[in-house]
């Protein structure tokens, strides 16, 4: 199976070998064998000769979510028969266009269509969770369009402004 | 003592008093928006009422809804736990009109202690050190303007109504003034529905430290000693502790002494916060009250053994004070990390969404205040903060060490959160070394991002794929064996391992 | 310090030790019979070893196997936990030879107070008060008819060799001697592999009230105070607490001098805790020397503050005892209740199997040290004990009032526990009155059975209904809504309710 | 649905109202309405004119268990064309003879074949979880037959010893 994270793509075949308490699998192409205790729906234990590695998952439509070692990496799942698609496309934060990982209300558009932005520079304040959060641009570029005017709500990912980036 | 009490919040904060409630078997009413009919402090009340619409403006700030709650329920009382109404005078002052106990202080000293300048102005008559600032709130860029030239930069604006860091901002220089005057007068109206705000010398390198005192209604007080709270983002606090690595017995001594005159002056009563700045140097400015239980009272009540909110609840009730100033002993050390709804990744920008799994952490000196469940939505409408994770232990060392391991095994999955930062804060040298200053995360965690070798990513997407490769035979039914090909497998042995 | 700690137990006490080391940053090492692949404690340590079959003979209670494992990981010390060979001198005796840390007492010591007759010896020739009873263990009927006559009757049979209520039975009469002796050799040898007993005279309606105590190497012994845990079923403890309501300070005094002068004589150090009898009139007698950490070491670590475990680890490593006496004070009140897999409607019949679900009572002043989780299969093969609930308060009444509301909302469904029992004992007038003796159970509480309402049944049934009543559309996506038609509903205020 | 407790059966019929926020229920023919929320698979809160009721279920095969204001009831489901039972007839108890409910070791018979025993004699001591525990007679009556010897290991429900009861 394929999963995504952070634009990068891990294909993962699994094997396992019933007899001798381990599984086979290959993570992109790398092979290795692992002993796995699946304890309930959210608890697997990764045993090794040194160490037991206890991981939770969790599971959503699209998305895969693992915590090993107090971190936490949440895969997109590539679905056979539809292409990859990377993190960055389906969230805020593509190089192309600022958008809202929440819904949240416009407060302020910082910028003017033609303007010049650099990297880094605040695009548009939302307010969401009572917080005003300033979101920067995503490149060094030009502003194409706005979308939204200060007083209205955004939902999550609807681009609020688009830019045209720059080498 | 009351026998039904009205709790007008929701979260973690809910469930805190609620249970307090259960404990001394006084009735709880919780209340509710549209959006939190799921939520957990109304699973866990005896009642529940519906006050509006999601928007805190029609629902938990909505005052008549809940006088109207309270009245339809028969609640003698009302805890207005943090945030939302807790210091909002007009709310005091309608309940002591219906008649109905507000547990917190009198309108009438609230209204002053929560106006910052007038709260200034009434402590520096009696000698109590404070920073330079402002004489009277504004609303006026160009009255702002003047202030803060005459105070010299840098200058620190605050929202006048409220605290919890919403509206306030550090301007270094005349040319950030004015945007950040707008900034923070905007986010002052929308929390606390007034935009006056007021500006005071910016102490650089400053630890914030806070006293909690309790007073009665007999003019008899006692603090409960200090809690450390330097350790903020955005002038958030999100992790506290007590005691202060900062404090000596003589500090200590002299600031729980100023905090009781600050009490005294102010004719406040029941649980209330005095919040001081503290320099390199030692010396302590006075910064306001808070005319609540803080979001930290916890730490508090696990370093002397005083339950604050059943102290609120007696102290409400008419009681007189029971306990004496050298009755009270610090004994080790807590520590509060608050878990919010937000993505350190990109900026803390909140995160909402469903929780797909939770695991509380537990274990000895483990306390979680928690206001959410595995299955439960987190709504877009109200604060991020998710729960409140403590720890206590015989001594500091022991406590963070004992914190950071509660947040390793924590997993809360579905939602981002700030649990991976915070423990990057506990293993931090600095924080060990006690070097909590208010400026701790800019200058040791600037742009902190989560570190993911190649073989921790390899690793979770293993476990990701297995933990989608459900057996065919429908739900799980709570078995631990049997629910997939793994399962089958024998017993293993040290030496067995990697192939 | 250490750095690899294997724990030569299971369940929530191995869960416990493995949570000390990892605030300690002390690598774990669990071991495990083939029945607990799946146990919690597996899970949560660093490493894991199978040390045999099922029966704790082969596994928890085979010397070689644990050694093997201690070898084969590089632990550098060993914790025993309670129970299986925790008091078994030949384990510490053999630990020693092989240059292992046994975090306990010295196999020397150990041997002296765990046998109860050797100790006796010991202790008499010093003035410590003792019930009278027989001279030498004995494995005899005839012999112990004689000393029976002698003492004279009632007279309460124990095991030499072990604690926790096996094989201990009260004697009224001749005609009940032979096959009470002969069943209390049976349980004695099928728990500690040695059918020795010995009689005492018995006291009637006495207080069991016990010492902990921490002992160094170098001859340095401190008291930790009192723990009172007369609540008891068959002679096994079911709830403890401190402080004890019968003890004032003169006897708190002197029954803790009498403790430090039994640790003096018989040379022991690590953790310890000397049992006493306090009969009606406040006499006490000397009972026996625990050379373990106690199932109930949590309401005196909620009490005093101290760390029990990492004591241990300290004074096992070799430190020198860092806590004097007069720094150590009694704070609140602390009581805990014991979970078992047991039936109280049926004689109290241990229960084993799929734990289907259970939520873990959480809030201030809750600790729950837990050895399960939901989905976990109870084996047949160990004690029944599931976990300990805890709850500390600033005062008796409310410690008893908030654990009566944890095991109010403490669901654990799937095998039968004595949960509701608990509450039953939580909520007797008898037990707010501190009315707390050994008898206290068959007094109060005889045959007891939930008391359940048609009404009740009713509403239970509607419940089983609905929950019966699935969606179609597969497995629980974590979603609290969309879940089946009642979703849907509208929102809901008081007084719309019932038809 | 039917469902049986203590030898009781619970005829449980639902009929969710989606518009009022209310379900009709009947329990043994008796009718009433009840606001329910299903918080999840195993919480249910029951909403009153004065009292939230949270509830929490569970369910394994035939059984389904309910936990109300701290007490807890296991019903068995009677599954449609399978004759009712009753929860003596599963479990040990039952008043012709003795079983245990979970595995353990015979210790002890303290009777023979043809004695006549009393309600609530001892009749078998069996070791479970490291505790020997009595087993007593279910009834008055005369022992029939004893299946097992001191030593014998002994499964869940397996009869012991079979009682003829008296009247």
């Amino acid at each position: 199976m394929d999963l995504v994270f952070d634009g990068k793509t891990y294909s993962v075949e699994l094997e396992p070998q019933a007899v001798s308490g381990e599984i086979k699998a290959k993570v992109n192409e790398e092979s290795f064998s692992q002993s796995v205790i699946r304890i309930s729906d959210n608890t697997i234990l990764f045993l090794s000769s040194d160490k037991i590695q206890k991981t939770y998952v969790a599971s959503d439509n699209g998305k895969v979510i693992a915590h090993i070692d107090g971190k936490v990496v949440a895969f997109d799942k590539v679905i056979e028969g539809q292409k990859s698609f990377s993190r960055e496309a389906l969230e805020y934060g593509s190089k192309d266009q600022v958008s809202t990982p929440m819904p949240g209300k416009v407060v302020k558009i910082l910028v003017k269509e033609g303007d010049h932005v650099t990297l880094k520079q605040p695009l548009v304040i939302v307010e969401s969770m009572k917080m005003e959060n300033e979101l920067k641009s995503p490149s060094n570029g030009v502003i194409k369009s706005i979308h939204f005017a200060a007083g209205d709500l955004v939902g999550t990912g609807q681009p609020i402004i688009r830019i045209e980036p720059e080498e | 003592m009351f026998t039904k009490i009205l709790i007008a919040n929701r979260g973690e904060i809910a469930i805190r008093v609620i249970k307090a409630c259960r404990e001394l078997g006084i009735k709880s009413v919780a209340v509710y928006s549209t959006v939190d009919r799921n939520a957990l402090h109304v699973q866990e009340a005896d009642e529940a009422v519906w006050i509006g619409e999601a928007p805190a403006q029609e629902s938990y700030l909505n005052i008549e809804a809940i006088i109207g709650a309270i009245k339809k329920t028969g609640a003698n009382a009302v805890h207005p736990g943090y945030g939302f109404l807790a210091e909002n005078h007009l709310f005091a002052e309608r309940c002591e009109k219906e008649g109905i106990v507000f547990i917190g202080p009198d309108s009438r000293s609230m209204k002053l202690v929560s106006d910052k300048v007038a709260s200034r102005q009434v402590t520096e008559k009696v000698g109590i050190p404070l920073i330079p600032g402002m004489k009277n709130k504004s609303t006026d860029v160009g009255e702002c303007m003047a202030a803060a030239e005459q105070i010299g930069f840098p200058v620190l604006l605050k929202a006048s109504a409220g605290g919890g860091g919403k509206g306030m901002r550090i301007i270094k220089s005349r040319d950030e003034l004015a945007s950040a005057v707008e900034a923070g007068m905007r986010e002052a109206k929308s929390a606390f529905g007034d935009p006056s705000v007021y500006l005071e010398k910016y102490i650089e390198q400053p630890r914030h430290v806070e006293f909690q005192v309790l007073a009665d209604k007999y003019g008899n007080a006692i603090h409960v000693f200090e809690r450390e709270c330097s350790i903020q983002r955005r002038h958030q606090k999100i992790v506290e502790e007590s005691p202060s690595p900062a404090l000596n017995e003589d500090l200590r001594r002299r600031m729980g002494e100023t905090a009781l005159k600050v009490v005294e002056v102010s004719g406040y009563s029941n649980a209330g916060t005095v919040e001081f700045l503290v320099d390199k140097k030692g010396h302590f400015y006075f910064l306001e009250v808070n005319a609540r239980l803080q979001v930290e009272h916890p730490v508090t009540e696990l370093v002397t053994g005083i339950d604050l909110v059943h102290a609120q609840f007696r102290i409400a009730a008419g009681e007189k004070l029971w306990i004496k100033q050298d009755d009270l002993k610090q004994r080790g050390h807590a520590i509060e990390c608050r878990i919010y709804a937000e993505d350190p990744e990109n900026g803390f920008l909140p995160s909402a969404g469903n929780i797909l799994f939770m695991k509380e952490p537990t274990g000895p000196g483990i306390r979680h205040d928690c206001g959410i469940y595995s299955g439960y939505e987190v709504p877009v409408y109200y604060d991020p903060i998710l729960s409140k994770l403590i720890a206590w232990a015989p001594t500091r060392e022991h406590a963070i060490k004992r914190m950071a391991a509660a947040l390793l095994d924590f997993p809360l999955l579905g939602i981002k959160t700030n649990i991976e930062f915070l423990r990057e804060i506990m293993t931090h040298p600095e924080f060990a070394n006690g070097n909590t200053f208010t400026d701790f995360i800019p200058r040791n965690l600037p742009d902190w991002t989560p570190a993911r070798s190649e073989e921790l990513l390899s690793q979770a997407a293993l476990a990701a794929a297995i933990a989608s490769d459900k057996p065919k035979r429908g739900a799980f039914a709570g078995k631990a064996e049997l629910l997939s090909p793994w399962e089958t497998l024998g017993d293993w042995h040290i030496g067995s391992g990697k192939g």
